[in-house]
Formats: structure tokens, sequence, C-alpha cells
């Protein structure tokens, strides 16, 4: 079972959040080309190892957390605000 | 008589290829009594341990239920036998053997209903086919509705599956007591309103899939190579010319994924991401009891379904965990909600013990239903996207899958399961929980 | 072996419904110091993240950034939000939840254990002591914890308040409930940390 | 007496408080403090079952969880439990239990024929045959299989209460997993550094191996105070840790005594789910059986456990056993028996020689070193062993029973649960596991560390380097009792087979032997977990504890690798059988889910209304208890003749504040809200990314920067989700807060062509005029003196208000609507009607925006905003889902109107009637129109207006013919709503 740090509630099982999905993608504005969206909406990188990703605490403060987490070991050793990126050289 | 029939595909009847190879002989009552009065010790590999040629047609990688299948049915139906499937540990134990061995063809797409009907006629004549017991028990999949709402949409979903020419029944309340007498219709919060029953649903014995198609496809000629990770995918001018593996190139003019769970790891090596996010779906399994439960039963007011094997145990499961994992492991709260629908519905497993939990990972799609395409690659195939229905799909997603190798068109019945639908707003949504995996 | 065996009946807890009024302040973008400020001046003090605070018989807590619930008396319906639209001058929503959100008082030495059949927050007293508050969710249904000197408060959205209600007063059976009189915003305020 | 075999006093036991109880219609006799295991023996019981496929008599083998053949089904009041472990089963008062998978009696036993005919159903063999003739499995193999399979026996019975249970949260610094000398030095040591540590123990006492050694209870009586005495430590006895799961999460499951059983009403145990920053293992290690033919006759059991039956119950296992071991542990048990007198017929010792025989022969003990036990003489009991010597001879040894020994292997499965590698170690002959650094240590037997002394040693060592780890010092400890010493042992020589004719078990619950394992081999099955799922070695409630080792080695060999290099099958939780209803816990039947209640429940109640589940709300359905359509339509009729009122509190509402607000709804709807007019609502949709619709609504602007959002009921969490969750990443940038309204307002729907003049008697000086209130006006309003708002919206097609105060208020706003509209014969109207005025209307719900249909789809195309970006509006102009032929919204009426329609009909060509051109997906008897109206689905549907299709509902074997309308079957214009 996962447990969250979340920034403002402190540590809080997984039940007391929502899985948003992958969040290494910015959301390209309309007008860009139809593909560039398709690939947003429908295209993961879906990897073993590393993956950053939205997580929202609607059964704590209801905030939106970008979290790094291994999808292997579920170990968690980045959690940042939704403009936030995971400290440099920790990508891979 | 509840088998339709279905001619089951011509057997090759070409000599094997590749390293010599001991026959594990036809199997029948005879010969286990007359093995059983020589010890049993006439018995060899139920399929030969291959190592890697150099070269081959076509390279299946996985050796899981979907790339057994597609490499026998290539050798068995399109006479394709110089192919090698590579499985990076034993073949098998990915998720055939980790799920909860349901079959059916109960699905509201209608595209959905001929693809897992195939496959339902193919396990009906499957140990023919194979000559390997593989158990297939249709003993029928019961869905219980608890909603007016949900009522109806099962009755869209019979109604379709009569029109496809396949079978479905409503039944009421007391039908559905009579059938499941460990059901309490009203459980205290969402009584059940009736059930639908897919008469020829069933279970088939998972392990024995694996090893049935594998001694088919070895039999048939085609090279099974356990311990033989594939760590790259080579091309050339946009065409796959083979795979590097542990056990150094293997070049073929085809190569066929069936690594679900891990196909986008895969995909990565061929330089192209998927729709695909991979998930952990959990299972459980009981103490072995006396016959209790005669049906595939699925509760309709929370994650939960249950068979009972032939052994005697409980089977069981729910929904999957709803973030991305590759870790192949039960964890907490899963276990929580489903037992607990598990106790509202069927109160007398409140002191029958759990004995296991396990998990299987699955690609789930964006759309909930699976992927057999080609691909950005040409000559790279793509069997994967089996979300949680990937068992139930094996004889047919490895028939249609040799189809589009020996072919290089799709079969007919899976033609909508193809990469491109998602760029093109095609999607094969049974739930309508759109490009968000964790909800289908 | 068990040492600490489950507190006896003796140790009762009491369930209180307390009503109040409930109004949450929401700052917007960059105002909650002006917020803090305007609110100051009415002797409202604005409790720290994860805390609760009281003063002139109001008492507020804060479970979310940038936001607080402010508890007190109840008057005319709408009325005491009103007051608080005022009261912000803009800096802040000031949203009426009072109908939107029970709120419930238990005591006793053993509330903490008899929520640990609930609450996945760790409630032991150096964990969470008074003045903390926490939103979690409690029995599916949402929550939000405060210790007060008073006890503890729960308050849960109103059209599920009766499934938790029910619940605790079915768990808090066997270490001997007593159902006491609603308890007041004075009350809750009562020697809480500020 | 309490048995012929209790011959001295155990530690568990009291010999004052004797309990009957009946075994297979016996009544027997046995101590408070027993298990029904211990008392069986002490009535000299020894056959207690019959194996799952042979059906051999088997006895017990185990004292503990372990425990493959003692199983029971306990029959009780509430219905009973199958395949209970007589070994860790208390005794009670009056406690009945049976014998399983025998017929008809566990003495004569049909069935056993099997064992007979085993050689022709060695592991596997049914994938082999039962293949022909196709029809006859399901029909005549199968059930067949499937009765002689199983173990104990469920009664399907429905109860009508919920068996009580509960699931308690659980925090600690450091959980240490097992109260033995390991565990209680690390327990003592941590909680002297001032950390929480909760201690675990399966056992019904703490101790351990140490209640095994009588000179180690002053030791352990010492600890278990020093830990009494320290606040921040909870030592939980019964209690077993089930499984590992990462974060430092586990769960556990504490059994309760009689006494709290009786304060919780009956509870019999409760999961603990405990956070953890560090675990400690000191789990101990398990002894392993030997495979020998034979090796499963009731008398045949491990030597720890004689030992335990002795010290713990005062009971002999026999009276004159043999001993088969390769270990000088195991002589701790030859020692206790013939301390009490029950002298060993002899101890067959595997090696050449050892410490610990030399002691033994010392103590005028025969110990044959060197040899093996080829045979058991016995059926139903030990006779005889018949011993081979590796010099050659043979002799036959006369003994009740046989105590055996294969070494002890270490309990890895947390361990391995968390990611912890097998390691093998020679000196042991058994595999350890050393969790990773972060997540704990192992300590004591847990990693091969033997010997009461070397594992206090060494849970004391790893308790100090866990409360470094966690900023703590361990403070320097009063010196207690010493303990004492280890004995010098002579090695374990590894011995997992004997190999001579006749079946020996490696799996003794599920009949799984050495030639089996062999045989999966030679058919390719070599795999450790192949093998397993060949011959289901392992797979049974044991989870192979005692001969999972042994079946491994017997692979290894027949494979001819190393037993390291074939490994053990991965360990998976839950480390024993935990009963459904102690995981799913409390949130069961009544409170599977939440139920969610409306401000007026008791009054719809109290109106007679039926009440629906719709998600977790309770509806208010129609306002009778009668079945049928009457009822319905005369409060649908009254909407369209007069007035009616409907509660629609459940919509969900948020509150969304901001400068930005409107930039923010421009961008979350596809229709504009940024050019709304302050007092005005707009009806909105809503879409996915994908571009497919996702919800819709209402949404009002009550100020400049303030707009209340309304949603569906079914998607209302996650709507505001969806809101929240692009609030807070797209759009973070915008100043605009959400809040969730829903419960705070109650909301009534007051509809009919008599509307106006009901809600101006309840709304104070409002001006309810077209000219000053028009169709989609907004307005802050006292309703009935409360503080409220007032919306002109409608659902139903007529024209309506809606009416909003706060839910407190909810029934003096209710009320006073009733009398107003009295005169009217005003009548509340439930889901049904409104379902039934709103598809004669045309408007849609989450029946027909079911996450598959477009904007256009239900015609909505023109809504589509042309200008600036909102989400879905790029992806849902892709081909699929633009394509002409797509399922469309239409209006269906039946030709002949005494035809009814169904929800889920299909409708198709006449000329091809398997092919589904869509189907109806809401219907109803109609109030305005003559008989039937549908809502519909239809491939390519605006283009079929006007033509005919064919309804068909194969499944209830209807069909009739029916009209494709527009779906505005209603009062197209709208003038009714702007009247």
């Amino acid at each position: 079972m996962l447990r969250i740090p979340c920034p403002w509630c402190g540590t809080r099982d997984e039940v007391e959040f929502r899985y948003r999905g992958d969040a290494t993608r910015s959301r390209p504005a309309a007008e860009r080309a139809l593909e560039e969206l398709t690939r947003y909406v429908y295209s993961r990188e879906n990897p073993l190892g590393w993956h950053l990703e939205w997580w929202l605490h609607v059964g704590g403060c209801r905030r939106l957390l970008k979290i790094e987490r291994h999808t292997l070991s579920h170990e968690i050793r980045w959690v940042g605000a939704p403009d936030a990126m995971p400290p440099a050289g920790k990508a891979s | 008589m509840m088998r339709s029939p279905m001619p089951s595909p011509p057997r090759s009847s070409a000599p094997a290829s590749g390293p010599e190879r001991t026959s594990s002989g036809r199997y029948s009552l005879w010969r286990l009594l007359r093995e059983g009065l020589a010890g049993q010790r006439g018995w060899s590999h139920a399929w030969a341990k291959a190592a890697p040629r150099p070269r081959y047609r076509v390279v299946v990688v996985g050796g899981g239920g979907h790339g057994l299948a597609t490499a026998y049915y290539l050798a068995a139906a399109h006479g394709i036998s110089d192919v090698a499937v590579l499985e990076r540990g034993p073949l098998g134990l990915g998720n055939v053997a980790r799920n909860t061995t349901i079959i059916r063809s109960n699905y509201f797409q209608p595209d959905n209903v001929r693809f897992y009907e195939l496959s339902l006629k193919l396990w009906e004549s499957l140990e023919h086919t194979l000559n390997f017991n593989a158990m297939v028990s249709q003993r029928g999949a019961l869905n219980l509705f608890h909603t007016e709402a949900q009522r109806d949409l099962f009755t869209r979903r019979a109604n379709l599956m009569r029109l496809e020419g396949v079978d479905a029944e409503a039944l009421s309340r007391e039908a559905v007591k009579a059938l499941v007498p460990l059901v309490d219709l009203d459980n205290g919060r969402y009584p059940v309103l009736g059930g639908f029953l897919q008469p020829r649903g069933g279970t088939v014995r998972h392990d024995a899939v694996a090893w049935g198609y594998a001694r088919g496809a070895s039999e048939a000629g085609v090279d099974i190579v356990e311990h033989c990770a594939v760590t790259g995918i080579r091309h050339e001018g946009g065409r796959v010319t083979g795979v590097e593996t542990a056990r150094g190139f293997v070049a073929a003019d085809t190569v066929c994924l069936a690594v679900a769970g891990h196909s986008s790891e895969l995909a990565r090596m061929a330089g192209f991401e998927l729709p695909i996010e991979t998930h952990v779906l959990q299972a459980f399994v009981t103490e072995g009891l006396k016959p209790v439960l005669d049906v595939v039963l699925t509760y309709g007011a929370g994650h939960f379904y249950i068979s009972q094997s032939d052994k005697g145990g409980l089977v069981f499961g729910g929904a999957i965990d709803g973030y991305n994992t590759y870790g192949q492991r039960g964890t907490l709260p899963m276990v929580e909600e489903v037992t607990a629908a598990a106790v509202t519905l069927l109160p007398a497993l409140a002191r029958v013990k759990v004995l296991r939990q396990w998990g299987g990972v699955m690609d789930m799609t964006m759309d909930g239903s699976p992927i057999i395409s080609k691909t950005p690659l040409a000559g790279l195939i793509l069997n994967g996207g089996w979300c949680y229905g990937g068992f139930k799909a094996i004889p047919a997603g490895g028939f249609t899958t040799a189809h589009l190798i020996a072919h290089g068109t799709p079969h007919p019945v899976a033609a909508h399961l193809d990469l491109a639908r998602f760029a093109a707003g095609r999607m094969v949504d049974e739930r309508g929980a759109g490009p968000f995996p964790w909800l289908h | 072996m068990r040492k600490t065996p489950v507190s006896g009946p003796e140790s009762a807890i009491t369930l209180a419904t307390c009503p109040v009024d409930i109004v949450e302040l929401a700052a917007f973008r960059e105002r909650a110091s002006d917020l803090a400020r305007l609110a100051a001046r009415r002797d409202i003090v604005l409790a720290g993240p994860g805390a609760t605070a009281a003063h002139s018989g109001r008492l507020t807590l804060s479970v979310r950034p940038d936001r607080w619930l402010l508890l007190m008396p109840p008057a005319a319906p709408g009325a005491s939000a009103e007051h608080c639209r005022q009261l912000c001058e803009g800096s802040a929503a000031a949203v009426d939840l009072s109908s939107a959100l029970a709120a419930f008082l238990l005591t006793g030495p053993t509330v903490p254990e008899m929520l640990a059949r609930a609450c996945r927050l760790d409630l032991e007293t150096r964990a969470f002591p008074a003045g903390r508050a926490a939103a979690t969710i409690l029995v599916q249904v949402p929550a939000i914890l405060a210790q007060l000197a008073a006890g503890t408060l729960l308050l849960t959205p109103t059209t599920t308040a009766r499934h938790l209600h029910e619940w605790l007063v079915e768990t808090a059976r066997p270490f001997g409930l007593a159902l006491a009189p609603d308890a007041t915003v004075s009350a809750l305020c009562a020697e809480a940390s500020t | 007496m309490t048995g012929p075999a209790r011959i001295a006093q155990g530690l568990l036991t009291d010999p004052a408080r004797p309990l009957a109880f009946r075994f297979d219609g016996a009544q027997l006799q046995g101590l408070a403090g027993d298990t029904l295991a211990s008392a069986l023996l002490a009535n000299g019981r020894r056959l207690v079952g019959r194996s799952f496929k042979y059906h051999r008599p088997r006895g017990i083998v185990t004292a503990g969880c372990e425990e493959p053949c003692a199983l029971v089904d306990l029959v009780d009041a509430a219905g009973g439990e199958p395949n209970r472990l007589a070994t860790t089963l208390a005794l009670h008062e009056g406690l009945v239990a049976v014998s399983q998978n025998r017929w008809p009696s566990l003495e004569l036993d049909l069935l056993a024929v099997n064992d007979l005919l085993g050689r022709f159903l060695p592991a596997g063999f049914y994938y082999k045959t039962f293949m022909a003739p196709g029809w006859a499995w399901e029909r005549v193999y199968e059930p067949l299989i499937r009765r002689a399979a199983g173990l104990g026996r469920l009664e399907a019975r429905v109860t009508d209460h919920a068996a009580p249970a509960e699931i308690v949260h659980d925090h600690a610094d450091v959980l240490v997993v097992g109260a033995g000398s390991a565990g209680l030095a690390a327990a003592a040591a941590l909680g002297a550094a001032g950390l929480r540590v909760l201690l675990a123990d399966q056992d019904v006492v703490p101790g351990g191996g140490t209640l095994l050694d009588a000179r180690w209870s002053d030791w352990r009586e010492e600890m278990c105070r020093r830990i009494s005495a320290l606040p921040a430590v909870r030592a939980l006895a019964r209690t077993t840790v089930l499984g590992a799961y990462g974060h430092g999460v586990f769960a556990a499951l504490e059994t309760l005594t009689p006494g709290e059983r009786a304060r919780f009403g009956g509870l019999r145990e409760r999961l603990r789910i405990v956070r953890a920053r560090r675990v400690l293992f000191a789990c101990g290690a398990s002894e392993r059986l030997i495979a020998f033919p034979g090796n499963d006759v009731p008398g045949v059991m491990l030597a720890g456990a004689a030992l335990g039956y002795l010290r713990r119950y005062g009971v002999a296992v026999g009276l004159r056993p043999a001993f088969f071991l390769n270990n000088d542990e195991a002589y701790e048990a030859v020692f206790a028996l013939a301390e009490a007198r029950v002298r060993a017929a002899a101890v067959i010792d595997s090696r050449p020689g050892a410490v610990a025989a030399r002691r033994a022969q010392e103590a005028g003990i025969e110990v044959i070193t060197d040899a093996v036990v080829t045979r058991v003489l016995g059926r139903r009991s030990v006779r005889a062993v018949r011993v081979a010597a590796r010099n050659g001879s043979t002799r036959c040894v006369d003994a009740d029973c046989l105590l055996m020994s294969g070494g002890h292997s270490p309990i890895t499965s947390l361990a391995c649960q968390l990611g912890a590698r097998l390691e093998w170690h020679d000196g042991i002959a058994a595999f350890t596991a050393d969790p990773p650094l972060a997540v704990g240590r192992a300590a004591g037997a847990a990693r091969g560390i033997y010997g009461l002394a070397a594992a206090a040693l060494d849970g004391a060592t790893a308790a100090r380097a866990l409360a470094a780890e966690l900023g703590r010092t361990v403070p320097p400890l009063p010196a207690g009792p010493v303990p004492p010493s280890d004995r010098d042992a002579t090695p374990v020589a590894p011995l997992w087979e004997v190999r001579a004719p006749g079946k020996a078990f490696v799996d003794l619950q599920n009949d799984v032997t050495a030639d089996d394992v062999r045989l999966a081999c030679r058919e390719g099955y070599e795999h450790v977990e192949h093998m397993k799922r060949f011959t289901t070695c392992g797979m049974a409630t044991d989870q192979g504890r005692i001969g999972g080792v042994a079946a491994a080695a017997v692979l290894a060999e027949a494979r001819g690798a190393p037993l390291p290099e074939v490994g053990q099958v991965k360990p998976r939780p839950f480390a024993e059988p935990v009963p459904f209803a102690a995981l799913a816990g409390g949130e069961v039947r009544g409170h599977f889910k939440p139920k969610r209640r409306l401000p007026l429940h008791e009054w719809h109640e109290r109106a007679g209304a039926t009440f629906v589940n719709t998600g977790l709300w309770l509806r208010p359905l129609v306002y009778t208890q009668a079945a049928g359509w009457d009822a319905v339509l005369d409060e649908a009729r009254a909407v369209r003749r007069s007035v009616g009122i409907t509660d629609v509190s459940t919509l969900g509402k948020i509150d969304v504040q901001g400068p930005d607000a409107a930039r923010f709804l421009d961008f979350v709807y596809a229709n504009t809200f940024s050019t709304l007019a302050v007092g005005r609502a707009r009806y909105g949709i809503m879409l996915r990314e994908d571009g497919l619709l996702f919800d819709d609504g209402t949404t009002s602007r009550l100020g400049p920067t303030h707009f209340l959002v309304t949603t569906t009921t079914a998607n209302s969490a996650a709507a505001l989700e969806h809101l929240e969750f692009h609030q807070q990443s797209v759009c973070r940038n915008l100043d605009v807060l959400l809040t969730d309204v829903c419960d705070q307002w109650a909301q009534f729907a007051v509809a009919g062509p008599h509307a106006r003049e009901v809600v101006a008697l309840v709304v104070g000086d409002l001006d309810l005029t077209n000219a000053a209130f028009p169709f989609m006006a907004v307005a802050e309003a006292r309703i009935a003196g409360i503080a409220g708002r007032l919306f002109r919206i409608s659902f139903s097609g007529e024209l309506a208000y809606e009416l909003a105060v706060p839910a407190g208020a909810a029934r003096t706003a209710w009320e006073a609507v009733l009398a107003a509209g009295r005169r009217y014969g005003i009548r509340p109207y439930g889901l049904d009607a409104l379902n039934t005025l709103r598809i004669e209307k045309g408007h849609v719900t989450t029946a027909e925006l079911n996450g598959n249909t477009t904007a256009d789809d239900l015609g909505f195309q023109r809504m589509l905003k042309k200008s600036g970006d909102f989400i879905g509006r790029a992806l849902a102009t892709r081909p699929g889902l633009t394509a002409p032929d797509r399922l469309q919204l239409v209006g269906v009426r039946p030709v002949d109107r005494a035809h009814r329609l169904r929800n889920g009909m299909h409708l198709v060509a006449p000329g091809s009637p398997t092919a589904s051109l869509g189907y109806v997906t809401s219907s109803t008897p109609s109030v305005e129109l003559e008989g039937w109206v549908g809502l519909a689905l239809l491939a390519g549907g605006r283009q079929r207006i006007g033509t005919r299709l064919l309804g068909t509902s194969p499944i209830h074997d209807e069909s009739t013919e029916v009209e494709v309308v527009s779906p505005h079957m209603l009062d197209a214009e709208n003038t009714r709503v702007r009247s």
C-alpha cells in the first residue's frame, strides 16, 4: 500500500488520493496540430522505473500533487506542487 | 451439448525443423494406464527445450498465452513453422498463470462480441485441437444487476449477443437464487434485482493453456526458447530485422510482440510509444471446499467476481489498483474492497479462509480494448493491450495474430483492434470511461 | 501478554452534536495575508496549516492551504456567511457550509483507540496533540478531525452524516458510550490552544 | 482424567478446568489451554483426517500453523467453519469438530481405493485424459473430480446479519514480528530507547522457543515484565503478521481471547493494518520434513512438535517414539521426552556422528548413526520403522510414533515480499533473506542464527542498529537473569529424501510425492514454479511450509542442478489463511457503501416514497409502494397539467469564484460562459480531452466573479475532480476557487403550468413575470423567508423554477411550496416521473451521456464554441467522432401504440434483422402522447427520422415496428418553458 507524503497533510494512505496519471506531458494548446494533442491524450511513456505522475488528494487537502514514484519498487522519491519539477539528474 | 461446432484449424504435417526433438507422444487414457504399469517413466518433455537459431521467419517475443498460441496457429493453421518463441524466463508464468481463469464473450461492442465469440468457439474445441486437457468448463458466467440502469445496460448487451448468435439469458431474482444458493439477494445495501447468464461462459485451467499450446507448437516445429530475454529490437530502413537477446542476435522477417504488461518496454526498444499504461490486477484463492458454487459469478455493485476451481478453491478478483505499476504483487486496499464485496453478496463466505493473493501486470489501453496490429515499424506486429481480458482471448488472440502475420492483413474479427483507431477516433470503449486506463 | 488491554467501559466515550454555523474562507491568489489582516481586525485568528485556533468565541481550523473553516454560533440561514463575506472585503471567497457539514464532539481517553477502527491517521497524543486538525476519510466518507481541549471534533458532510454517526455509536458501544447534550461553539473553544 | 497421554503439567494447560468436546461424534475431554490437536493427542487419537487425493489416513504432524494434515470442519450454531487447523484451534467447552474428506467414515473411506490406483494417477494425470467425448467433461468427469476434490464443507446458507468484524489502524516506529528470544530482547531494547514498538506474536503467549526450554523461563518473564513497563511498547499475542505491503505497511491478524470476544459482540479476530518506519523480523525458523516412504502415516510427526506437545500441554505424542533426524536441534525433543520418562525406541541419525548423538548415547539412549528410515510399518498408526544403515545393514525398530526432523528453515516469506533475495547457507542447509536496510532487519533464527542465547544477542544487536537508524540510542539495560548458554552443536547434514519403494511425500496436504516431482521434471516442468503448478506442490493451505525445501531439493537432484539455483517458489501473502470476514472488516452488507440521504429523506419516507439506489444516494422513485406505471404517470400528469415539486438536491453543485472564474469555465466547458450576464443561467456541456461528452448541467452567474456550476448526480464527484485537476494543472495560473457546495443546498424543482403562481406565493417581493424573470433567469431570493436562490430552469419541459435553500431549512421551504400549491393540487414527483417528463421532452441523462457519445451525437453541435481553446476541442474533430454513421440521438415510438418499448431493445432494419443499428436508451409510457415513447442511439439516426425500423428484444422474445422521430417529441418550440 502506498503511503504518500502530502506536503500539506503529511504522509497518508493511498486510499485518500485519486490517481490522475502521467504528469510528464503538458497540454498543448488546441491550435496546435491534432497530432500533438493525440499524443498528449493517448500516448504514454509507461516506464518500468521512475514515473512522474499526478495524484489528487481528494480525501485530504484536495491539492494536486506531482509525484515521482518507481513503478516496480513503488518508492516515492519526490513530491511537489504542479508547477515544480523533480531535481535534475534524477530524471531516469 | 453446449459446444457449438467449430472446425479446428488443420494441423501442419510438415516435419519439424530445427533441433531434433522427442515428441511427448499422444495423451490418452490408454497411454496413462500403460505408463502407470511402467512406473510413469515413458513420458518426455511436453515441449522441446530449444536453443535459439540465428534466424527465423517469425520471432514471437513472449512465451505467454498469446505468444504461444500465435506460434501454434502460425504453424498449425498457416504452415509457418520457422518460428521461435523467445521467453525471458520459464514460459507461461506471466498473466496466463496469474488470472482468474474466466472465459466468456459477453461484450457491449458488436466487434468485441464477435472477437471474443471466436475465442469461445476455439476454447470449445481446445482439448481436441491440442490433445491436452485444459479443463474447459462451460459452467456459465452470471452477471448480477442491482439497479434498473444496470439492467438496461445488460439487456442491451444480451440482446446484442443474441442478434450476433451468441447465447445470453436474463434471470429473475428467484432464478439467480436457485442457481447460486450462496447469494444474499437483499444483502443490506444493493439488492440483487436479477442476473444475466451466458451459459457457455466458464473457466479453464490456466497453466494448462500455456503448456498445451507450447506442446502443440513445439510438435509442429516451433522453437520454444526459454530464458532468452529480448534486450533490443534491430531495424533498418524502417523495417524490423531481428531482436537482440541475452543469447545473441536473432534475425527475423517478422517480429511479433506478445508481452502484455510489458508492451511499452518492448515498444520503446523499437522506438515508439503505445497508448498503454501498466497496471496491476489482483487475484485471490481460498482453501479448498467441497463444491459450493457452480457458475462464474460477477457482482454488479462492486468490483468482485468469483468461481470455484475443480480443486475446490474459490478463485476471485476485483478491479485494478488504479496506478501505473509493474509490481506483480497484491496490495492491501484492494483486499479490503474485494473481500467486503464478497461478504456482502455471499455472507456464507465470512468464515471461509483466503489463502493467497497475487497480482499480474496488465497492458491497460486508453479505451479498454486490446491491440492486434501492425506498428509504426514495418514487420513488427503487436499483440497486446489486453487489459484484464487477455486470458479469455488467448485462442482468438493467437489465431488472429497468426493471420495478420501470415497474410499481412488483419483477420476480419480483429480488424477493429488496430493501433490507428486512437488517432482516428474509432475507440472501442466498452465502459465509456475515456482515455483513463485506471477507470477501465 | 496484552499489556494495554482495550480500555474497559469505565472509561466511557461521550458523543455530542454541535450546532454551529460553518463558513469557509478561501483566500484568492496571494491575498491570504490580506485576509489574515482583515480577520485579525475582527478578532478572528486564522489557524496555521493543520491547526485550530480559538478566539472570541469562534473556532477556526485549516486543513487546506489558504482555506479556513470558521465555526461560530448558529444564526439565521446565510447570516454568518454574509457577515464573513463583508469581513473579507474581496480578499477571499466566503462560502456558507453550515448546512453542508455536521459537527460532532467526542470525548474520553479511549477516543483515539475507538477511532482507529476507521481512522487511518495516527491519533496518538504525541502524533495528534490538542490544536491539530486534519482532513481524512472515515468509513468511506470525508471527515475533518480537530483535537481540542474539549475533545475530538469531527466535521463530516451532512448527507452522509447519519452513516458516520451510526458507525460512531456502534463502534463506541464496547468502550462505553454516553450520548451527551449538544456542545456549543464556546464549549469547543474552551481552553483550546491558540 | 483428560486423556491417557497427558503425562505431565503443561505450560499452558490448566488441570483444574476440564473441557468437554466432540470429535466425529465421540465425546472427549481436554483442558483449558489445549488446542484441539493437543486434546486429541492427549486422548490418544491419531487418525484425524483423510488425505486430499489418495484418501490415506492422516494424523497430526505439527503443533502450529504449518500443519498440513490436521484440518477439521468446525460445527457450531452459526453454521460452522471449514478447514480449521486442529493445531491452532483453541479448545473450548462444547466444541464440535468433524473430520474431512472421507466417506462414509474416517475409519472406512471408500475413496481410499485411489491410493491403490495411485500409479495411474500421477501428478497432472488429468491433463492427459478425460478428453473424449467432448460433452463428457462438464457432464461426467468434472463433477466427479469436483466432488472428490476440496476438503472442508461449507453450508450454503444466508445469515441475517454480518459476522462481526473490524479493521484497526496501527502506527509504530518499529514492528517486531515474533516474540521469541530475539524479538523479546529487541522489543525491550527498542522500547528502552523511547521508540514506539508493536511486538506481534502468533502464539497465545510470548516466548517462542524459550517456552520449550525450562531453563529460559526466568529470562522470559523478566523480558515480559520490562516490556509491560514500557508505555511505548505494545505487545500483541495471538497476532500473525499476514503480509508485507511496502511503504512500511503490514497486515496482521489478531485472534481475540474469549473475554474480548464477548466484549466486542462476538468478534473473533481483528485485522490490524500496521504502519511502521522499520520492521524487525524475529519470526524464527520452521522445522522440515524428510521425504521417505510412509512419512505420512499417523504418528509420524515433526520432532519439534512432539517437544511442543510435551512442554506446552503435558502430552506425550507416543510412549515409545523413534526419531529420525539430521540435526542436533531436534535432540532437544529426545532429551525432553526422556526426562519425562518417555524413552526413545531409537534415534536414527543420518549423520555419521554428532555432539548431540553422543550426549544421547551417554544418557543411555540408542542412537543409530549413519542410517535412515526406509519404511514405516502400520497404516492407521505407526507400529515400527525399518532402518537402513549406510553400511547396508537393515533392522526394524518397534515404535508407536516416529518423530522426524530434516533441519530448520528460517521464515523468510515476509522479507521476500519486501524484495529480499534468498541466499543459501550450507552451514544450516537453508535459505535466508535479509530485507533491504531501509525496510528493516531480520534477527535470530529468522536469519539462521540458531540457539536461544545467540538469537537473543542477535535481537538486541539488531535493536541497537534500528534505534540508531531512527535517531535513538538504546540506554544501558539493567542486568537481568543470565540466560543459559547454547549447547555446542554439530551442523545439520542435508537429507531431503530417502529413496525406497513406496510413496514419500513432499507435500502432505496435496498428496504430492517425490516421484511426482521427478515426473514433472521428466515432462519438462523443471522450473520450480512449473513443478509447483504441475504437481500442486506447496499450493495447499499450509503453503508447503514443512516440505517446500525437500521438494525443491528433489527437483534439483532430478535436474542435476544445485539447490540454490533451483530456489524456492515465491512466497505470497497471506502467512496463514484468513477468513473473508476478517479481511473485509465492518464495511459490509448494510455498511458496504455509505447511504447518502437527501436533506428531506424523512419527509419522503413519511410520504410513502419507494426509494431507489442511485450511486450512494437514496432517492424517491415514486410516492407509493405499489409497482406499475399508474402512480408514475399520475405524478407526471400533475406536472403537465398543473404543478408538481421534486427534490433535485442530488445534483452536483460547485461554487466557482475568482477574477478568472469566467475564463476557467470557458476552458472547461465546450460553450461560452464569459458572455453570460449576471443573473442568468446557461445549459453547458463539458467534454473530455478526447472530445467525447463528459457531463452537462446548468451554470449560473451569481456575480461578476461568482458562478454556480451544477453537474449530473452520477458524475458529481468525478466532475469536481475533473475541474479541480484542470484548475490546478493546466489552469494553475488562473485565480479561481472551487468549493463543493452540494450538501449545502437543498434544491427543488417546481414545474407545471401553475408553477409561477405557486412560486410567487413562497418567494417574497420578486417579480416573476417573463419580462422581469424570463426563462434562464437567476436571482437571490427569500424563499419562505429563508435566504436562498431562485432559478428559472426546466428539465421537464414545463414552465419551471428551481428553488435552493440551505439544506438545514429545506423542510420549511418544501412545505411552504406544498402549502402554496395545495389549491392547484400540487404533487411531489419522483425520479420515475422526472424521467417520463424528460424523455418526452428529449432531454438526456447518463443513459445517453454514456461516455461514448459526442456533442454532435446528442444534437449539441451548435453549442461548441467556434473560437478559443477548451477541453476536448481538438480531438472532437477526428474522423471517427464525426462520421455520419455514428449513433445519434433520436426519438422512437411503436407504430402499434399498444406495444411497449424496452430499454436495451435494439433497432434493426426489417431486411437484415440481425444487424444492430442502435438501441433504445430510455423509454416510458407517455403522458402527452399516445403509447410509449423512447430515446434511442441510432446509426446515422438524424437521417433516418421519418423512417420505420424494427425494435427487437430477443431476450424477451419481443419485436415491434417503431417509427424514428425527432428526440424532441413534446413542445419542440419550447413554448411551455417560456410561457
